[in-house]
């Protein structure tokens, strides 16, 4: 009972906080939004027997990340865009049909589906979500991922660094 | 150890997962602020952490929480690398318009 | 040892034509003289030696194939480069060469002024290579291959005097006809290679009647076929517009070619296929009349010319209607007969012809002559014997085989009376029409303002000598074939003639063909003199009489008009419209249009690429929508 | 010895040997490209002696595995179809290469290694004994001459060439799709996988198979040919390329799409041939028709030249779907004809172009008096191209229409239209440039040179040899064609007496057709055992 | 931990490492070592890591529990990406946005390579699309390079919106992979999956359309190209000819692993998609190549067409359509890396080369270049001999093979609209008017990009006239995918 409380909460923050980030114009308060979206999903999580991926959300997607664009957002201040005519108004109907065809078809997909227990009330999972056993997996079964992410964190720093210089163009460079 | 629990089926987490994500779709076409974009890319990208996540209970597996780990990280790169586009272009166009981003057309 | 020869006769032009065209730059006249005359002269002895071998054989073994080597050999088709000697060939080898070399002597005089004088014997040459090819071939194709190369020989010459746009006009008319008769020639050896399987004489002869039939469709599809070939080469209805023409070719071509030879070809081939048109009943009888008509029509159109090259021409015509006639109607050796005789006199008119224009420096028009009797002494003499063979007064020789035909006409059942009187009607006009010519040039009055020359000049003997030669035949050569008397030349053709029906014509039609004939052809001239002699200025004031036939008649029948209206103005019109409709819109045009439709496309594509990266993202939603949309469709 | 391959690769190591020729050094570019030209002729002058004329298959094949894995192969070799194609592509290139040599334009190397690679490319096609290989070379022969017209074409040369390469490509696309279909329907039916030809003959393809794997092949062929209304291409190159290129073009090149027919699309596919026989009779006939009427009307010398090209190939497109020996050995005949005549008639309108102001045939006039050796080479010229009776085009097309007239009575009679107009429009270029007052250049600019004597006379030369003995080409081809036409004739039901072989297929059939894939009725009785 | 087995991902490992050595030794004081010094050590560490994959091929063996896998076919590609990267490198060394900045701009290059090799080693989905990140982050970075230059940010920019979402509905379509599976091991994924048909799950079919359209975008297949013209023609032109050949071929990687290489049985049910997808980008990119004036832009319409031949070997899901595609993707590489070559030189000789108009009479001025440039031309537009005309073959073998004759015709058709755009740029080259470049230098080839212009050239050649070895190797690396 605990659990579909949470997930009614939880989903709907989830859903208004998203409406609310793709809404509102101002970056900073769509930020904020996301933040709320952040945390809300953080406790989907939670309902779903994951509390380790659940604090990460918090720590580094909610905590890090998200202030990583407040930081930005602060540092080229709040500037509303001009209102324009929107260039894309006449495919606005395309774009309308498509999502709401997409929708349909996720729909379709769910009401379809032949997962087995797709509808069911859960059965009770092992003890997967916890930091232990995520720790075990990621040095047994994916240590490459776990390995390629560094990577990946590499190109950002390295990347973040290259874009913040300011151009140069010695060295014979045209 | 399958008992099932009182609980909320696989399927309503799917269905907010995939409203999560088209409204992130939502989001990329109707914003002209990069940031903007880069925040529905977010959504985006939780909705399928959801959907990870709640996939790996109900297979009993933590490939799941993996990916959905691993998904964070890279959101975390695309970010950074997102943002430092973004003021490298705020510093050469003074705007933050995708709508005006069109040197390259055709 | 004649095989040797046939072939020495039928190369000896060639190597003429050769010896002279490859000379490198113009040649001496002295060589261009003995090769362009001697050879084709030899080729004459040579014929001769022919001739007399074969006489001395018996009549049944009289033919001879001589195969130089196997053309071609495709499947069950066969083709020998063979030649026949037979007595129809010999005969026809006889009067080309003999003729021609006549001719050629001839022109060594009249063309000596000219400036290709090099180019006209090497293209003589090539003639009677060509006309001998023609009459000697063995098979149906290479009396094709023969057919077309007089074509194209007589073409040259036509257009000799090529910066002459009338020339060459003429020259593509004559040139352009005679390939439709061609094109009618291959069409019947089509029928025949797919009915027969063969072009050889001799096969075709002997399996035509068992294997196409008498009367059926095929055997007359084939008769009228050949008959197309023969009415373009000789000149009858509706393909004869081209001969007038070819009158801008010199005058010794217009005698050899136009006259004596290439035009009675078409004689010449109906009477080598005398069995196939023996099968053909109502082809046959459609060749009468045509021949009839056409003798009728030249006829009268000779009445109102005023070019004395053209009424020749159009005598020619009329004179191979005669021919067409009596091969149509069966009696062939009487065709035959008729093509010797007037290859003589119709020769003679026009070397005749080529003196008085000699002599007044290249004039044709008879307006521009009168009363030469005194100057061109030689001329008018032998003018006036081949106008008396040609209107057929005995004893001349046009009499004995103008009234052989209508005789066996009229042997020839229901139509052959009705041609044969169509023929002693147009035997008058002949009269009459020659007549006018030979009065309004030799007698009467001088032009008005005198000659275009000071004195028109005698020719020399190279000229005189070959006109009195044939002369001398035209006078002579009717008793080859006296009727009930003897018919040697019937007998000669006997073997090549296989297929003849036996018309024997009544003493009675003999003598009203001849009476009538003689008559009729004296009435004629009387009226001719009357109107020409007797009174030079009537014919001025009766030229208003009849003026709407009279412009018929110099309209020629309005044969030229109908085919510029009826096949080569909507030809032209026709391609210059699929030239601009589907030319440019369809064959180059598609194509165009759908590269320009792809550019098109493409540009589109590029306005769909705005630069603006929302758009970019639309596309992709939508593509996903898309997919999925095709993955529940079709997957599903 | 490989003595065809040594005829398809000296060309191209020719072409290739002038890059080591030092720029300026044309003395050394001429030698090689003549001693490339000379030997491919020397050899396949020995290739048409040793030919083995009771053989109707393939001979001198030389095979060598290129990709296995894919079924490619390097297999060529001569039999009569492609004998005597092999030998008009050396003959002209000899000539064309040596006249090249002779007046050397600019970019001289180049020039001369795309004609090599030109020849190479033609040389390969008609030797080519397995399917990929043919369309190998079908598609590298178009690039040299793609060069050849575009670098050293006139002003409209380069919308020209692209119009050129594109329309090609349009069909030879379609075709290499046809291929690859034709190998794996063929393994389906047969068990084995291969795009020999010789080993693709024969085999029962379904009706529906056999039309669209010949419609594929078809289409390549028919726009090549052209086969009206395929030819938009064609006037506009030949109108745009240099003119020895534009001779080469039209004598040589043209004939790929015949040879096709011919070598490829009917002996393999002889149930859609046969179906479609009717069709591409027709289309050949408006050709004749079509190309005839605007060559008469045509306003240039090059254009009313290349509409005749149309018109003459229609015959022969028409004698091959005749499926008649006679029609195939008349068209093959024409083929070797057409090329050599429409190269001396380029040649001849090359001539006059030196002297007119422009290509217009209305620019100049009366050129006889001044090159009345010209005005003799053209008359030979054009007369053969007409097909006076006594040519050599007349010998081919009076055996091709006597084979087509056996089986369409009423195509062939038509068909005999072309040979009027033929008349009309070729009197009208000769005469219009030869005849009438002189206007529009002097005659002595357009006498012939040596340099055209070294083109012109050997072809004149040809074209009576031709005349008199064609029985010397015609000879060669009988088996070869009974080979490629007689699976068409069994389609085309016709008399047993006409056909004179029945080609098995190679390996026979595989024991157990695939499911859903019935196997079409071998006529095994008929098959003699090979 | 059982079996770890390193020494099966030492390509990778070395490639990253010299990633981050060529980097580091980026940032020593300037001098030579600073100039040349991350080519060289980039360029040993790829030759290494070829040297690597060829001596494991054949050796089969899985590192990290499957997690990585070095068959021959994650082999072939390796040895594909290094190629690539290597002459991108090389091209580089006059590269303007990279000046000052070597060590990064090799650095980069390398861990995008090594991004490539994972996703063809990977043996779970998200490894898959980890390394599709990896490869797409160092991407962004280097498009964005010339910072200066408006374009070149733009194109940054936009790549990574547009590739935010692209990888959005790859990890969702991957998600609701592993849902409908329960692992995301691709060796336990077959087997789940095994006797299923899409027909029966909903879930795998909505999967395949999601993972199909983000691979769609990364290999720049209609209609998700529509990010690749702007972001080839801004970015660096270097990094274009990069990305253009070595991401295009890590996407097919990815293609052939989840498609032939996954779930081949199921072919007739995905086949139709993928064949949608090629039809679509075959019409789209020929036609819009048609109008291009820039050659950058060109060759990326052109490369979105490409993709659409590509699609074919994927959408047969046969062995011999793997095989052919891995071939095409070689030949590919080379032809469009070489044409990319010859427009880098271009660039730097003259203000608007990458215009199509600058390309004016280079053949005569540059002949060799000009021949480079030539036979990139045709052998992308499928002339025999040439290696793109091998690769077509068995791409359209394969198609008619699997009874999809109809997408080899559209395939032909789409060849003959190819012809306009590429033999507009022969033209060009040869047959227009005056050189601007003075015919001086006739042999000259410009530097390290010369030299791989004149190298790829020869491959172009050598890959059509002698294809039996690498078709060989293609057909044994694609062996290795679908029946191991």
């Amino acid at each position: 009972m605990g659990e579909q409380i949470l997930f009614g909460l939880a989903s709907g923050a989830a859903l208004m906080f998203g409406a609310l980030v793709i809404t509102l114009k101002k970056p900073f308060q769509a930020t904020v939004s996301l933040i709320g979206c952040l945390l809300a999903v953080a406790l989907l999580f939670l309902g779903l027997s994951a509390p380790f991926v659940a604090a990460i959300q918090v720590i580094v997607y909610a905590g890090a990340i998200v202030v990583l664009f407040l930081f930005v957002i602060a540092y080229l201040g709040e500037r509303p865009l001009p209102e324009l005519d929107n260039p894309l108004a006449r495919y606005e109907v395309v774009g309308w049909v498509a999502l709401v065809g997409l929708a349909g078809q996720g729909a379709v997909l769910l009401a379809t589906s032949n997962l087995t227990g797709l509808w069911d009330q859960p059965t009770r999972p092992d003890d997967i979500g916890s930091p232990e056993a995520i720790g075990r997996s990621f040095l047994d079964d994916y240590i490459v991922p776990f390995e390629a992410t560094s990577l990946a964190l590499v190109v950002a720093a390295v990347g973040a660094v290259l874009l913040a210089k300011r151009g140069v163009r010695a060295e014979g460079g045209r | 150890m399958m008992e099932t629990m009182e609980g909320v089926p696989l399927g309503l987490y799917l269905a907010v997962s995939g409203a999560l994500f088209l409204m992130g779709l939502l989001g990329v076409l109707i914003r002209r602020n990069p940031l903007l974009l880069l925040l529905a890319v977010e959504l985006m990208l939780n909705s399928a952490n959801v959907a990870l996540v709640g996939f790996s209970r109900h297979w009993n597996v933590t490939d799941g929480h993996i990916f959905a780990l691993v998904v964070m990280v890279v959101a975390a790169a695309e970010v950074v690398i997102g943002l430092g586009l973004v003021v490298a272009t705020f510093k050469q166009r003074r705007a933050l318009d995708v709508d005006r981003m069109t040197v390259l057309k055709g | 040892m004649i095989e040797v020869l046939a072939w020495l006769v039928l190369a000896l032009p060639l190597l003429s034509c050769l010896a002279l065209s490859l000379w490198p730059g113009e040649p001496p006249k002295a060589y261009t003289r003995a090769v362009g005359l001697g050879l084709p002269a030899i080729g004459f002895v040579l014929s001769a030696v022919i001739f007399a071998v074969l006489l001395g054989r018996d009549a049944g073994d009289r033919t001879e194939v001589s195969t130089l080597w196997n053309w071609v050999r495709s499947d069950t088709l066969s083709i020998d480069l063979a030649l026949q000697i037979d007595p129809l060939s010999v005969l026809m080898m006889l009067v080309v060469t003999g003729v021609g070399s006549l001719i050629v002597w001839y022109s060594t005089e009249y063309m000596d002024h000219d400036r290709d004088y090099r180019r006209f014997f090497a293209e003589l040459g090539f003639f009677l290579f060509s006309m001998l090819l023609l009459v000697m071939a063995a098979n149906f194709f290479f009396l094709i291959v023969g057919w077309g190369l007089v074509g194209l020989a007589s073409y040259l010459l036509i257009g000799f005097y090529y910066d002459k746009p009338s020339a060459v006009a003429a020259s593509k008319k004559a040139f352009v006809i005679n390939v439709i008769g061609d094109v009618g020639m291959v069409l019947a050896a089509f029928i025949l290679v797919r009915e027969l399987g063969t072009l050889d004489y001799g096969e075709v002869f002997a399996a035509a009647p068992g294997e196409m039939g008498m009367g059926t469709g095929v055997s007359e599809m084939v008769a009228i076929l050949l008959f197309v070939g023969a009415a373009a080469k000789s000149a009858q209805i509706p393909l004869h517009t081209w001969l007038p023409d070819a009158m801008e070719g010199p005058t010794p071509v217009s005698a050899l070619i136009h006259a004596a030879t290439m035009v009675t070809a078409g004689v010449y081939m109906i009477v080598r296929s005398n069995v196939l048109y023996e099968l053909a009943p109502y082809a046959s009888d459609a060749v009468a009349i045509v021949g009839a008509l056409t003798l009728l029509m030249a006829a009268t159109i000779a009445f109102v010319q005023e070019d004395i090259k053209r009424i020749l021409a159009w005598s020619t015509v009329s004179q191979i209607g005669y021919m067409i006639m009596a091969a149509g109607l069966g009696a062939y050796s009487a065709g035959m007969f008729h093509f010797l005789t007037h290859a003589f006199f119709k020769a003679l008119l026009f070397l005749g012809a080529g003196i008085v224009i000699h002599a007044l420096a290249d004039q044709q028009s008879i307006d521009r002559m009168g009363g030469l009797k005194k100057h061109l002494r030689v001329a008018y003499l032998t003018m006036a014997v081949g106008c008396l063979a040609i209107a057929a007064i005995p004893p001349f020789s046009g009499f004995f085989s103008k009234d052989e035909i209508i005789a066996y006409s009229f042997a020839a059942g229901d139509l052959g009376v009705v041609l044969g009187i169509v023929g002693l009607v147009a035997g008058g006009l002949t009269a009459f029409y020659m007549f006018r010519l030979f009065f309004r040039v030799f007698h009467g009055p001088e032009p008005e303002g005198g000659y275009d020359v000071e004195h028109p000049h005698a020719p020399g003997p190279a000229m005189t000598i070959p006109v009195v030669v044939l002369a001398a035949l035209a006078a002579v050569a009717g008793f080859l074939q006296v009727p009930e008397a003897w018919h040697p030349l019937e007998d000669w053709l006997a073997p090549a003639i296989t297929a003849a029906p036996d018309l024997h014509p009544s003493g009675a039609q003999i003598l009203i063909s001849m009476i009538g004939g003689t008559a009729l052809a004296l009435a004629a001239i009387w009226f001719a003199h009357w109107m020409y002699v007797a009174d030079p200025g009537r014919r001025l004031r009766m030229a208003g009489t009849l003026a709407g036939y009279r412009r018929l008649l110099h309209d020629q029948y309005r044969f030229d008009h109908a085919f510029e209206a009826a096949a080569v103005q909507p030809g032209r019109d026709l391609g210059d419209g699929l030239m601009a409709t589907v030319e440019r819109g369809g064959a180059q045009g598609i194509p165009t249009g759908v590269a320009r439709a792809a550019i098109l496309a493409g540009r589109g594509l590029r306005l769909a690429q705005t630069g603006l990266v929302r758009t970019y993202a639309l596309a992709m939603v939508a593509g996903v929508a898309i997919l999925g949309v095709i993955a529940i469709l079709v997957v599903r | 010895m490989p003595w065809v391959s040594a005829i398809v690769l000296i060309p191209l190591f020719g072409a290739l040997s002038m890059l080591f020729v030092p720029s300026g050094g044309f003395v050394q570019a001429r030698i090689h490209a003549l001693l490339a030209a000379v030997l491919t002729a020397a050899f396949t002058a020995y290739v048409v002696v040793d030919f083995d004329r009771g053989e109707g298959g393939l001979q001198h094949i030389d095979h060598l595995d290129w990709v296995e894995s894919i079924g490619l192969s390097w297999d060529v070799g001569v039999d009569g179809i492609s004998l005597w194609m092999i030998a008009l592509t050396a003959g002209l290139f000899l000539l064309g290469i040596a006249v090249a040599c002779w007046r050397l334009p600019e970019c001289g190397r180049a020039y001369l290694a795309l004609l090599l690679l030109a020849q190479a490319g033609l040389m390969g096609l008609f030797a080519a004994g397995d399917l990929v290989l043919f369309y190998v070379f079908w598609e590298t022969m178009l690039i040299p001459f793609y060069f050849l017209i575009g670098v050293w074409g006139n002003e409209d040369r380069r919308a020209a060439v692209v119009r050129f390469v594109v329309y090609t490509m349009a069909g030879s696309l379609l075709m290499l799709v046809a291929i690859l279909g034709t190998a794996f329907t063929a393994r389906s039916i047969t068990g084995q996988f291969t795009f020999l030809i010789r080993d693709l003959e024969g085999i029962p393809f379904s009706t529906a198979q056999s039309v669209w794997l010949f419609l594929g092949f078809a289409i390549a062929f028919a726009i090549k040919l052209p086969l009206f209304p395929f030819h938009g291409w064609l006037p506009r190159v030949y109108a745009a390329g240099p003119i020895l290129v534009t001779a080469l073009l039209a004598a040589v090149m043209s004939k790929a799409g015949a040879y096709g027919f011919m070598r490829v699309g009917v002996p393999l596919f002889p149930e859609g041939a046969d179906i479609m026989a009717v069709t591409i009779g027709l289309l050949a006939l408006a050709g004749i028709v079509y190309g005839s009427l605007l060559a008469w009307r045509a306003p240039t010398m090059r254009l009313l030249v290349a509409y005749s090209s149309i018109a003459h190939l229609g015959f022969i497109a028409m004698a091959i779907v005749a499926f008649d020996l006679q029609a195939s050995q008349g068209a093959m005949l024409q083929m070797v004809n057409h090329g050599i005549v429409v190269a001396a008639a380029f040649m001849v309108v090359g001539i006059i172009n030196r002297a007119a102001p422009s290509d217009r045939l209305d620019s100049i006039g009366g050129l006889a008096f001044g090159a009345p050796r010209l005005a003799a080479v053209f008359l030979i010229v054009a007369m053969a191209s007409l097909a006076i009776p006594g040519s050599n085009s007349f010998a081919g097309e009076f055996l091709l229409l006597t084979g087509v007239f056996r089986h369409h009575p009423w195509l062939a009679a038509l068909a005999t239209l072309g040979i009027i107009y033929a008349a009309v429009y070729m009197l009208r270029l000769y005469q219009s440039s030869m005849n009438g007052p002189a206007h529009g250049g002097r005659g002595k600019d357009a006498e012939m040179r040596a340099v055209d004597y070294l083109m012109l006379a050997p072809l004149v030369l040809a074209m009576l040899v031709i005349a008199l003995w064609p029985r010397g080409i015609v000879g060669a081809t009988t088996n070869s064609l009974e080979r490629s036409i007689s699976p068409a004739q069994v389609a085309a039901d016709r008399p047993a007496d006409q056909i004179r072989v029945r080609i098995a297929p190679n390996p026979p059939p595989a024991a157990l057709p695939l499911p859903g894939d019935p196997l079409p009725e071998v006529p095994v009785e008929e098959v003699p055992q090979p | 931990m059982s079996a770890l087995n390193v020494y099966a991902s030492t390509p990778l490992l070395i490639t990253s490492g010299a990633a981050v050595l060529a980097t580091t030794i980026g940032l020593v004081k300037p001098g030579p070592v600073r100039r040349h010094g991350p080519a060289v050590l980039s360029l040993a560490g790829i030759v290494a890591a070829i040297v690597m994959s060829v001596i494991l091929w054949g050796d089969r063996v899985e590192a990290f529990n499957g997690g990585l896998r070095a068959d021959r076919f994650a082999m072939m590609f390796n040895i594909i990406f290094l190629v690539l990267a290597g002459a991108t490198i090389l091209m580089a060394s006059r590269e303007p946005a990279a000046v000052d900045r070597r060590g990064e701009y090799a650095g980069l290059i390398l861990i995008a390579t090594t991004g490539m090799m994972l996703v063809a080693g990977a043996g779970d989905l998200i490894s898959i699309f980890l390394g599709i990140e990896i490869l797409s982050v160092a991407l962004y970075v280097l498009c964005a390079l010339a910072v200066w230059r408006e374009g070149s940010l733009e194109s940054g920019l936009k790549y990574l919106i547009a590739g935010a979402v692209g990888g959005a509905v790859l990890l969702y379509g991957l998600a609701l992979l592993f849902g409908a599976t329960g692992s995301t091991a691709l060796a336990e994924i077959g087997p789940a999956l095994a006797g299923t048909s899409l027909v029966d799950e909903p879930m795998i079919l909505g999967a395949m359309v999601l993972i199909g359209a983000g691979l769609a975008f990364k290999a720049s297949a209609a209609p998700f190209h529509m990010w690749a013209p702007d972001v080839y023609q801004g970015a660096p032109t270097t990094v274009t000819a990069f990305m253009a050949t070595a991401t295009k071929a890590a996407a097919f990687a990815a293609f052939l692993r989840l498609f032939s290489g996954l779930i081949p049985d199921m072919q007739p049910d995905w086949g139709i998609l993928l064949a949608v997808l090629a039809v679509a980008s075959i019409v789209v990119g020929n036609l819009a190549a048609l109008v291009q004036t820039s050659m950058t832009r060109m060759l990326a319409y052109s490369s979105v067409a490409q993709a659409g031949y590509l699609l074919i070997g994927v959408a047969t899901g046969t062995l011999q359509g793997a095989e052919a595609l891995i071939y095409y993707l070689l030949a590919y590489g080379v032809m469009t890396m070489a044409a990319f070559a010859v427009v880098i030189i271009r660039e730097r000789e003259v203000e608007d080369g990458d215009t199509i108009a600058s390309l004016t009479g280079y053949g005569r001025a540059r002949p060799v270049l000009g021949a480079v440039l030539t036979l990139a031309m045709l052998s992308l537009a499928g002339f025999p001999p040439l290696s793109g005309f091998v690769g077509k073959f068995m791409l359209f073998g394969s198609a008619v093979e699997s009874d999809m004759a109809w997408l080899a015709v559209v395939g032909a058709l789409g060849s003959v609209v190819s012809l306009g755009y590429y033999l507009r740029v022969v033209t060009v080259t040869w047959l227009n008017g005056d050189p601007g470049v003075p015919p001086r230098r006739m042999l000259a080839v410009v530097g390290p990009t010369g030299i791989v212009a004149v190298t790829l050239a020869v491959a172009i050649v050598a890959l059509g006239i002698f294809a039996a070895p690498m078709i060989d190797l293609s057909g044994a690396a694609a062996e290795s995918l679908i029946a191991p």
